[in-house]
């Protein structure tokens, strides 16, 4: 474990989205997305984020890459504070840190066609021109599990998963280090989830690659994560190795979360008992006091209103924030 | 949005005295003044004209004194009219030109932008090339062109409309036609390639599928997508149809202030020429400034602010 | 007394076209009176209708109808209007006017005094009038009203055209307290503050648009006076004029489109030509070589073809012009002067071997080695015209290049006048009937002399006329305008030309020699 | 076929594009009763979506339905005008996008959006609308509901994008909602729970259901019938039970052989099926799947299978099911009670 | 011959055809070829450019020639044969011309001061023995009974009365005509050409390259950068161009490269507003934060994925302000900025023809029809351009 790399370290992060309504009266609120959270993603391995829909995950990972400006915190790779970085700056951190975006479509320039849009990144870092460049572009699209043919077609010629793919490959082509992948998955069948997974973890133990790999789909989430994060509401709730996690979950979210994963089997799927979630989803803008989750919890005391858990090491590598652990204790 | 507001004030403020600025020294800068004459004046007559229009005062006061008297709305006496003020001059004129261009730009608006929708769903059709066509003739041919065949046809052949003022409902039809034309034709284009755009997007397919009339479909949800170049350009076009234009004003003789430039110009009528400069200016950038917070109400992705 | 001028009324003037004799075969009128209402284009708006302000012809067509000066141009002739009648002296130099009883509009009575009282204003620098150095022109050395009703004025040296002038709007009289109502001409537009003593009175005035004259009751001659109303148009495009008043919308404007005019010379009898005191001319400046060689000069007058000009170019009936004088003046023994001058070897059309001599022996045989020169006119549909004919001309009759610039009328004065040309267009449009108004241009200091060209004799024959009286000052002028034109350092090239149209049905109008309108007698028949 | 809510028969979708025709779906017919949830399953680009579109007649160009049938409540979609699919799409059939992104007007709120369909079709005012337009966002989950309700597409995060999706298309209580895709990008309770608000909408109101996913595990869940379509042909339809346990198809098998077992702790590699889908530009005219397909044997890639059922609802086009085929031992499939 | 059971080797399942891979812009040319409209606009274009080129080969005439006798002379002859060979022509201001060789010789006939008959309204020639007059007198009363058919004038050949023209013939010598100055119509149309098309190039190139990008980049990069520019854009359109160009006409000096100078100040800006809206909306979609990721930029991300997002209104403007441009031109030179008289561009030569509108309207037609003829080209050829370069045209 000592001798691990911290390859990005997040530190304190927090991003606020102005809400604003009105024009002349002023109404300005801020939608707390990401709320002061840290953590911490050692090289060559994957963690995992997952968290209900609207938790901030993607801001996370957008603000990571510096789609967003941060608003507090400190995002630091490979030793350099990119979080305030011009843009200027970043471009070297550009090549290395790379993302695949949720949505594939709206990700896509409807007029490039396919290999204008892998062989992008490739022009802007000089990476291969000419014959090398066209085959680079095909071993991609091979790659990814889409074939030649498919270089000159447009983004809106493809269904929802092959468009998925696209993106996928626009993000190997600079051959990054650190890959933001933002559900990049969720949009394929089985048979190609497995193709892309195996292809990251092949990725991942050739070239060393690191992955924030944020999704849905537990099961997956668990077979390719290190460690897993569980967020909620803008807030890191959990965060363990993936087996303790599953094992072992401590958070109340996360065992509401690990309930829910639907199993693809129809007799078992149907008789699964699952922590149903009670109360109303708090919002971002005006997230309750103390515990945010603590609205929806069953276990919630008084303490939990008043005092806003920290992140604690709990086990070994293993960290919660939840009052019940100092219950517990 | 309000601080947005109050910083985009001031900076129109800047813009505006920068207009002043550039205008009343490039204006100083050009040969002939107000008083040149196929016959010159006498020494002593030019001395007392421009002693009494401050003229002999160094251009640096003047440009201090034009200033303050511009911030209480004194744009003084016109140079080349003694006897009549800048402000009320424009006072008088601009409700008729404003009258006149007010309809115009309507016309543009309820004629131009459906043509554009029209002339988008017939893609390449015959109703689409029509448009084209007509739209192309509405450029091509200018106002003026417009304005006198106009005037040869429906006043002097047909008699069915008169020649010139504003006196009847029917004497409107030909300013505001001629006023209209390129702007009109401007607008259906530019509808028709932004609606063509928007129609593909997959939303429109959304409104499809709630089972909407292709009616609402294209007025509610492809419309209001389309108009951002729609607005951006009718922004300072309505700002400059409803100042007036010189030659549909001459064409028609209609006394609106869209003359005033041109002559003042040309006369060398240094409070006339700043006078209708600063109006338009500050019209047209309030225009202008009225578009950027429409595109924030229409798109609300764009954000101005920050 | 001065030499009567030579009529040039309307009644006289030679409609372009005779109204065909037909037989009306439209329904006759209504059997009511006629409303004596006429719809007449003013035209661009007056800078001022402030006599003593105005210094346009615009203004001067407006005034011309609602002031009065003491005399008024009728048919063509000086009659006494203000004034009832006038003595000179012998030696011409004192006028004494005795005034009628006439009426301002207000009804008070015109007197002396205020005579006194506007010409002083004119000639007070405050008012900055522009035109007040025409009393210098006209010699007028000091004037008083010695009573109510007399007028005394004493010039300094006998000037045959100053009672013409009287009739001039700078003379007129305006009441000073109508004045104290608006500053700077302010009060003239103001209903409510003018005051007139002509045939007309403001009733209403919307600038850029219209302005409305009613009848003046109280104006000495009202019986006389049939029209009740004229409504002026303030309509500047030629062509929209001309279809309000094909459309019947107006009864009377000026210069309708060039383009028109022979279509309107041979289709419509209600199209008149009239002649008008002006000179179309370009001046060379003879500080730039090659202009500064007399052969060149002459040789360029040469080879223009004024007749083809006025024919096909002008269209208006213009008339060729030979000298600079244009032929509206008459010396004291009743020739017209620019007749007795003579052409100085100009002809109407082309003289093309001539011309070719002249500039051979000015060293550009053939053209060859002329430099390149430059023709400036100021920015104008017209002048264009005119400058691509000539350019054209010379090409061909010299087979020199002649290079076009136009410039905005502002810029084109200075440029003219500072000499920064080598060949300008210019005009000029006599202020009163005699040569002096066009020769006096031409003296060495003179701001309109543009060609620059500096002679101390003809300076000295000059000084010699403004003093001398009768047949002596015209001995002078002869001789003067014989020198300058024998330099040809201008090139006249035509008379101007007023064009106009207007109903048959209003008669008794008339345009007077310094191109005014004046309907005081007009009516609408019918 | 009176039960019939929805009959698609022998139906022919392409892409007119310059390189060619896009056969995207070439003879699928399948059925749904009233009430009944049918499962699409496949490969990505298989052409889920675009049967689905071809159901609303909502095909942008190039795309055409060449031939076949769409019975809906025994009246043939295919030859009906825009118009007349009007007062259909959205009240009686309702569809969720799969891109909840770009679906979405960018420039309405995502009240106005859910209002509009229930004031056009259910003739509600506006402030009635509204309040639905807020008990849907809360039906699916959308946090105070009373604000979202006012905010843009793009100030929802992509889940909440979809829940309002969702929204909509639920908002009219349609008779046959077509749902691509619904929750790939929830989390899993919020998964639940709008998978419960759709079994409750299929038991309570009668809603067929048409889900398209490729999450085995929620088809596993709401469906009783699955449809598994490769390369624009159904390779497979049965009961969610036999397509689980008893896949008959090679295309199946590896389908469910590649979802990654949660149960396992150790490191494993997944085992995705080899190879890419076919080219539908040019289709082999065998089985599409032949080139990809451990058991493929001559006869696929020249002749395309037909249908062989092996159990009451339970049909297979494979060669394999052929009685002359050669017997070959096929794994896959769940093992029953796995977990 | 294998059996149909056998099992398919990996070979053969392997088999796979590569389609040439066409990048965006060939693509887009592709598709642009197709639409038959687009290329008749390009081929009209080509041939209008070729007109201005080589156009002059087709007369005698240089541009400045004039014939004052000439003047006003239409493209089509209305013509009079009145026997032994003579065919005459009435010009509209009722001076006799005579033609000959089917229009391709004409000549004015003499018509000395003594012949012209003011008062019955009758001009007198005499031709090969015959004595002709024309008499106009009908024209007064053709105008007050506004009939456009009456007749105007009368020809009297000897005793023989013409009313109606025998025939219409093509103007042989002056092919669309003469102005009014008797200078052929068509030379000044193709030297017209050059200057016109020149400055319709001129004005598309500042729009697109100026305009374009600095209305993308204000856009673009927003915020105060944006206002900064953008009030620079204000400030640019509101300062009057009149002055300014009189102010450049004194500093330079006419001609066709201050004309180029005050189009290019001012031209961009209409193009900067429109293409800074488009960008505000684009800017904020996820490919432009996705081609952000991948390091590109900013310039590439304008020329990139902005300016092609934004290119249907930047066509449209492209193609719209072309006359917009020319007729500019011609107010520039018709206040003394531009070419020199007796040059001649469309605009000018449209401007000089709208006050003989209702004498001479051919003067007016042919440069307006070059001029629409050249936006509806543009047009086409925009539009095609448009549909050409968005990949998901529907028809
Ligand atoms: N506009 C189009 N032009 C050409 N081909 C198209 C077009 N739209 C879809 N296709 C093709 O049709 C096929 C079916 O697409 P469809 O969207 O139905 O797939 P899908 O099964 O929904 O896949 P996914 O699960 O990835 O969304 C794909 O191969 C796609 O490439
Ligand atoms: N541009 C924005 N303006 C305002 N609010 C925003 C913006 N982008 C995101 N949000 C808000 O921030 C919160 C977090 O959004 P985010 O996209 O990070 O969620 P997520 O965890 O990725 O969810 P999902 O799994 O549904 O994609 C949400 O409440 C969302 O509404
Ligand atoms: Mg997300
Ligand atoms: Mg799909």
């Amino acid at each position: 474990m000592a001798e691990k790399e911290v390859l990005l370290e997040v530190k304190n992060l927090k991003k606020y989205f102005k809400v604003d309504k009105g024009i002349i009266r002023r109404n300005i609120k801020y939608v707390k997305a990401v709320d002061d959270i840290s953590f911490k993603i050692y090289k060559g391995e994957t963690l995992g984020l997952v968290g209900e829909s609207g938790c901030g995950k993607s801001t996370t990972g957008r603000t990571i890459i510096r789609l967003y400006d941060v608003t507090d915190g400190e995002v630091i790779f490979d030793g350099a504070e990119i979080g305030q970085m011009s843009e200027h700056e970043l471009k070297p951190f550009r090549k290395r840190i790379q993302m695949i975006f949720q949505d594939p479509y709206a990700s896509l320039n409807t007029r490039m066609t396919v290999s204008d849009i892998i062989g992008e990144p490739l022009d802007i870092h000089g990476l291969a021109s000419g014959q090398d460049r066209q085959m680079k572009i095909f071993e991609l699209l091979e790659r990814v599990g889409l074939s030649k043919m498919h270089a000159s077609r447009y983004p809106h010629e493809f269904s929802g998963g092959q468009r998925q793919r696209i993106g996928i490959a626009r993000a190997l082509a600079v051959d990054p280090d650190f890959i933001i992948c933002d559900e990049p998955i969720s949009a394929l069948d089985v048979s190609i989830q497995a193709q892309v997974v195996n292809m990251l973890e092949d990725l991942q133990n050739e070239f060393g690659l690191t992955y924030l790999f944020i999704a849905h789909d537990l099961s997956m989430v668990k077979h390719i994560s290190d460690r897993i994060g569980v967020m909620y509401l803008g807030k890191m709730a959990e965060i363990a190795e993936s087996n303790a996690l599953y094992e072992k979950p401590l958070h109340p979210y996360t065992q509401a979360l690990l309930s829910a994963i639907p199993i693809p089997d129809p007799e078992v799927t149907r008789a699964k008992q699952r922590i149903i979630l009670e109360g109303d989803v708090p919002s971002p803008i005006n997230p309750p006091s103390g515990c945010r989750f603590r609205t929806r919890c069953i276990y919630a005391f008084d303490k939990c209103k008043e005092i806003e858990p920290e992140l604690k090491e709990v086990e070994p590598e293993h960290f919660v924030a939840c009052h019940l652990m100092d219950e517990k204790v | 949005m309000g601080k947005y507001v109050v910083r985009r004030l001031i900076s129109m403020v800047i813009t505006l005295w920068f207009v002043i600025t550039i205008t009343f020294f490039l204006m100083h800068s050009i040969p002939g003044g107000p008083f040149s004459r196929e016959k010159a004046l006498p020494e002593k007559v030019l001395e007392a004209l421009n002693e009494k229009y401050h003229l002999n005062d160094p251009l640096w006061k003047q440009y201090v004194d034009y200033l303050q008297g511009v911030v209480v709305l004194d744009f003084g006496p016109s140079f080349s009219r003694p006897g009549i003020f800048v402000w009320d001059k424009i006072q008088e004129g601009f409700p008729i030109s404003a009258k006149v261009g007010g309809i115009a730009s309507l016309l543009v608006i309820l004629f131009g932008v459906p043509a554009g929708i029209i002339s988008a769903l017939y893609q390449n059709k015959a109703p689409d090339y029509l448009v084209t066509i007509l739209a192309t003739l509405g450029v091509a041919v200018p106002s003026f062109v417009v304005a006198t065949l106009y005037i040869y046809v429906f006043a002097e052949k047909l008699g069915w409309a008169p020649a010139y003022g504003l006196e009847e409902i029917k004497s409107y039809v030909g300013p505001c036609l001629a006023l209209a034309g390129f702007s009109l034709s401007f607008v259906a284009r530019l509808s028709r390639s932004s609606l063509l755009e928007v129609m593909q997007q997959d939303y429109i397919r959304t409104a499809r599928a709630k089972g909407l009339s292709e009616f609402r479909v294209i007025f509610k949800h492809a419309l209001k997508n389309s108009l951002i170049p729609v607005i951006t350009y009718m922004g300072p076009t309505i700002a400059s149809i409803l100042t007036g234009s010189f030659v549909i004003e001459k064409i028609f003789a209609i006394p609106g202030m869209g003359k005033l430039f041109v002559e003042s110009v040309g006369n060398r009528d240094y409070t006339m020429i700043m006078g209708t400069t600063i109006f338009y200016a500050a019209f047209a950038i309030f225009m202008i400034f009225i578009v950027d917070i429409a595109y924030g109400i229409i798109d609300p992705r764009i954000k101005l602010g920050d | 007394g001065s030499k009567p001028e030579e009529p040039a009324a309307p009644a006289e003037a030679t409609p372009a076209a005779e109204p065909a004799a037909e037989p009306a075969a439209e329904p006759a009128a209504e059997p009511t009176a006629v409303e004596q209402v006429l719809y007449w284009n003013v035209g661009s708006e007056p800078k001022t209708i402030d006599p003593g302000l105005n210094a346009a012809s615009d203004g001067g067509h407006v005034i011309n109808n609602m002031f009065e000066g003491l005399m008024r141009e009728i048919n063509g002739k000086l009659e006494p209007a203000m004034a009832e009648s006038y003595t000179m002296s012998d030696d011409g130099l004192v006028y004494t006017f005795k005034l009628r009883d006439a009426k301002w509009s207000d009804g008070k009575a015109v007197t002396a005094q205020d005579f006194e009282w506007s010409w002083n204003r004119v000639l007070a620098e405050e008012t900055a009038s522009e035109y007040a150095w025409i009393f210098g022109e006209a010699n007028v050395d000091s004037f008083k009203a010695i009573d109510e009703k007399t007028l005394e004025v004493t010039l300094k040296a006998p000037t045959p055209y100053f009672l013409g002038l009287t009739a001039f709007y700078t003379f007129f009289p305006v009441r000073e307290d109508a004045v104290a109502k608006g500053a700077d001409g302010a009060w003239a537009i103001d209903p409510e503050a003018s005051i007139v003593n002509g045939p007309f009175m403001l009733e209403s005035y919307v600038g850029g648009d219209r302005l409305v004259l009613v009848k003046n009751p109280n104006y000495w001659r009202a019986d006389q006076v049939k029209l009740e109303r004229i409504e002026g148009l303030m309509i500047v495009e030629a062509s929209t004029a001309l279809t309000a008043y094909q459309s019947g919308s107006i009864d009377a404007f000026l210069s309708p489109p060039t383009e028109e005019i022979p279509r309107l010379i041979a289709e419509d009898p209600t199209f008149y030509i009239l002649p008008q005191d002006g000179t179309y001319y370009y001046s060379l400046n003879t500080e730039k070589a090659p202009m500064d060689n007399i052969n060149v000069r002459k040789a360029l007058s040469l080879a223009i073809d004024r007749k083809a000009i006025c024919e096909t170019v002008t269209k208006g009936g213009q008339v060729p012009a030979l000298n600079m004088v244009s032929p509206a003046s008459y010396d004291a023994d009743g020739n017209l002067f620019s007749t007795k001058t003579g052409n100085f070897g100009l002809s109407e059309t082309a003289q093309i071997e001539e011309a070719q001599a002249l500039l051979a022996e000015a060293g550009y045989p053939n053209g060859e080695g002329f430099p390149s020169v430059e023709l400036m006119y100021n920015t104008n549909e017209g002048h264009k015209k005119i400058a691509e004919a000539i350019q054209e001309m010379w090409k061909q009759n010299l087979n020199i290049d002649v290079t076009l610039t136009n410039q905005e009328w502002a810029v084109f004065q200075d440029t003219r006048r500072e000499g920064n040309y080598e060949i300008a267009r210019a005009g000029w449009l006599g202020d009163y009937s005699d040569p002096m108004t066009y020769l006096g241009m031409f003296l060495s200091e003179s701001p309109m002399n543009y060609p620059r060209w500096k002679n101390a004799e003809y300076d000295s024959l000059i000084e010699t006329a403004k003093t001398a009286p009768g047949q002596e000052r015209f001995d002078a002028l002869y001789k003067a305008d014989a020198l300058m034109e024998s330099a040809y350092v201008n090139i006249p090239i035509y008379t101007y030309t007023n064009t106009l149209m207007i109903k048959e049905k209003v008669v008794g109008w008339e345009m007077t020699t310094r191109s005014n309108w004046f309907f005081g007698f007009a009516e609408i028949a019918e | 076929m009176s039960g019939k809510l929805l009959d698609v028969k022998e139906l022919y979708t392409s892409f007119y594009t310059h390189l060619g025709e896009v056969q995207a779906i070439r003879g699928v017919s399948f059925h749904l009763d009233k009430g009944e949830a049918l499962g699409i399953v496949g490969e990505s680009g298989s052409g889920k979506s675009v049967t689905s579109l071809s159901v609303m007649k909502l095909l942008q160009y190039p795309g055409k339905v060449k031939s076949g049938q769409i019975m809906f409540k025994g009246e043939d979609l295919v030859p009906k005008s825009n118009k007349e699919m009007m007062s259909i799409r959205g009240d009686q059939i309702a569809m969720i996008f799969q891109d909840p992104m770009t679906s979405l007007n960018p420039v309405y709120t995502i009240g106005n959006q859910i209002m509009e369909a229930v004031i056009k079709h259910q003739g509600l005012s506006k402030s009635e609308a509204r309040a639905k337009a807020i008990e849907m966002l809360t039906l699916v989950g959308i946090p105070s509901p009373e604000q979202r309700v006012d905010n843009f597409p793009h100030e929802f995060s992509g889940g909440m994008r979809q829940r309002a999706m969702i929204a909509i298309a639920l908002s009219c209580q349609p008779d046959l909602l077509i749902a691509d895709e619904p929750t790939t990008a929830l989390d899993v309770t919020i998964q639940a729970q709008i998978l419960e608000l759709l079994k409750e909408l299929k038991d309570k109101v009668n809603t067929a259901i048409i889900l398209i996913t490729h999450d085995l595990g929620v088809v596993a869940d709401v469906c009783s019938r699955i449809v598994v379509m490769y390369g624009g042909l159904i390779m497979e339809e049965g009961s969610a039970e036999d397509v689980f346990y008893n896949p008959t198809h090679p295309y199946t098998m590896g389908l469910i052989k590649s979802i990654p077992r949660l149960d396992l702790n150790e490191k494993h590699r997944l085992i995705p099926i080899p190879g890419t889908p076919p080219d539908l530009l040019n289709p082999p005219t065998g089985c599409p799947f032949a080139t990809r397909c451990p058991y493929a044997m001559q006869v696929c890639v020249k002749e395309a299978p037909k249908f062989y059922v092996t159990n009451e609802g339970h049909r297979a086009a494979c060669w394999l099911l052929d009685p002359e085929a050669p017997k070959v031992e096929t794994t896959g499939g769940v093992k029953r009670g796995d977990k | 011959m294998s059996n149909k059971w056998d099992k398919l080797s990996k070979q053969e399942a392997q088999k796979e055809s590569i389609r040439p891979s066409l990048t965006y812009w060939q693509d887009a040319w592709r598709r642009l070829k197709k639409n038959v409209l687009s290329m008749l606009g390009l081929g009209a274009i080509f041939l209008l450019i070729l007109f201005a080129a080589f156009g002059n080969i087709f007369t005698d005439w240089a541009y400045s020639d004039q014939d004052l006798d000439m003047s006003n002379l239409p493209p089509k002859l209305e013509v009079f044969d009145v026997g032994d060979g003579i065919t005459l022509y009435v010009h509209k201001e009722y001076t006799l011309y005579r033609v000959e060789d089917g229009g391709k010789i004409i000549e004015k006939m003499e018509l000395p001061q003594a012949n012209r008959d003011l008062m019955k309204k009758q001009n007198h020639y005499e031709i090969d023995g015959k004595a002709i007059t024309v008499d106009y007198s009908f024209a007064a009363k053709a105008k007050k009974s506004n009939d456009p058919n009456a007749i105007k004038f009368q020809l009297l050949v000897d005793d023989q009365v013409y009313t109606v023209p025998t025939d219409k013939i093509s103007n042989g010598v002056y092919k669309f005509g003469t102005d009014g100055l008797g200078r052929d119509l068509f030379a000044r149309l193709v030297y017209g050409a050059r200057i016109s098309l020149l400055i319709a190039f001129i004005a598309t190139m500042v729009q697109f390259f100026i305009g374009v990008l600095y209305g993308g980049i204000s856009g673009y990069i927003g915020g105060k950068a944006d206002n900064v520019m953008m009030r620079i854009v204000d400030v640019v359109s509101t300062v009057p161009l009149l002055l300014y160009v009189i102010m450049l006409m004194v500093v330079i000096g006419p001609g066709l490269k201050t004309i180029c100078i005050a189009l290019g100040s001012v031209y961009w800006v209409r193009m900067a507003r429109i293409v800074r809206g488009q960008v505000l909306s684009i800017k904020e979609q996820e490919f432009v934060l996705a081609a952000r990721t991948i390091g590109a930029s900013t310039w590439r991300i304008m020329i990139r994925h902005l300016i092609p997002n934004a290119l249907g209104p930047i066509i449209v403007s492209l193609a719209m302000m072309i006359p917009n441009a020319i007729f500019t031109e011609a107010f520039l030179s018709f206040i003394g900025l531009g070419v020199n008289a007796p040059m001649a561009s469309w605009g000018t030569l449209a401007n000089d023809a709208v006050p003989g509108l209702r004498s001479y309207a051919y003067q007016l037609l042919y440069p307006s029809a070059f001029i629409s003829l050249t936006v509806l080209a543009f047009n086409f050829l925009g539009d095609g351009l448009r549909d050409a370069l968005d990949p998901r045209l529907r028809k």
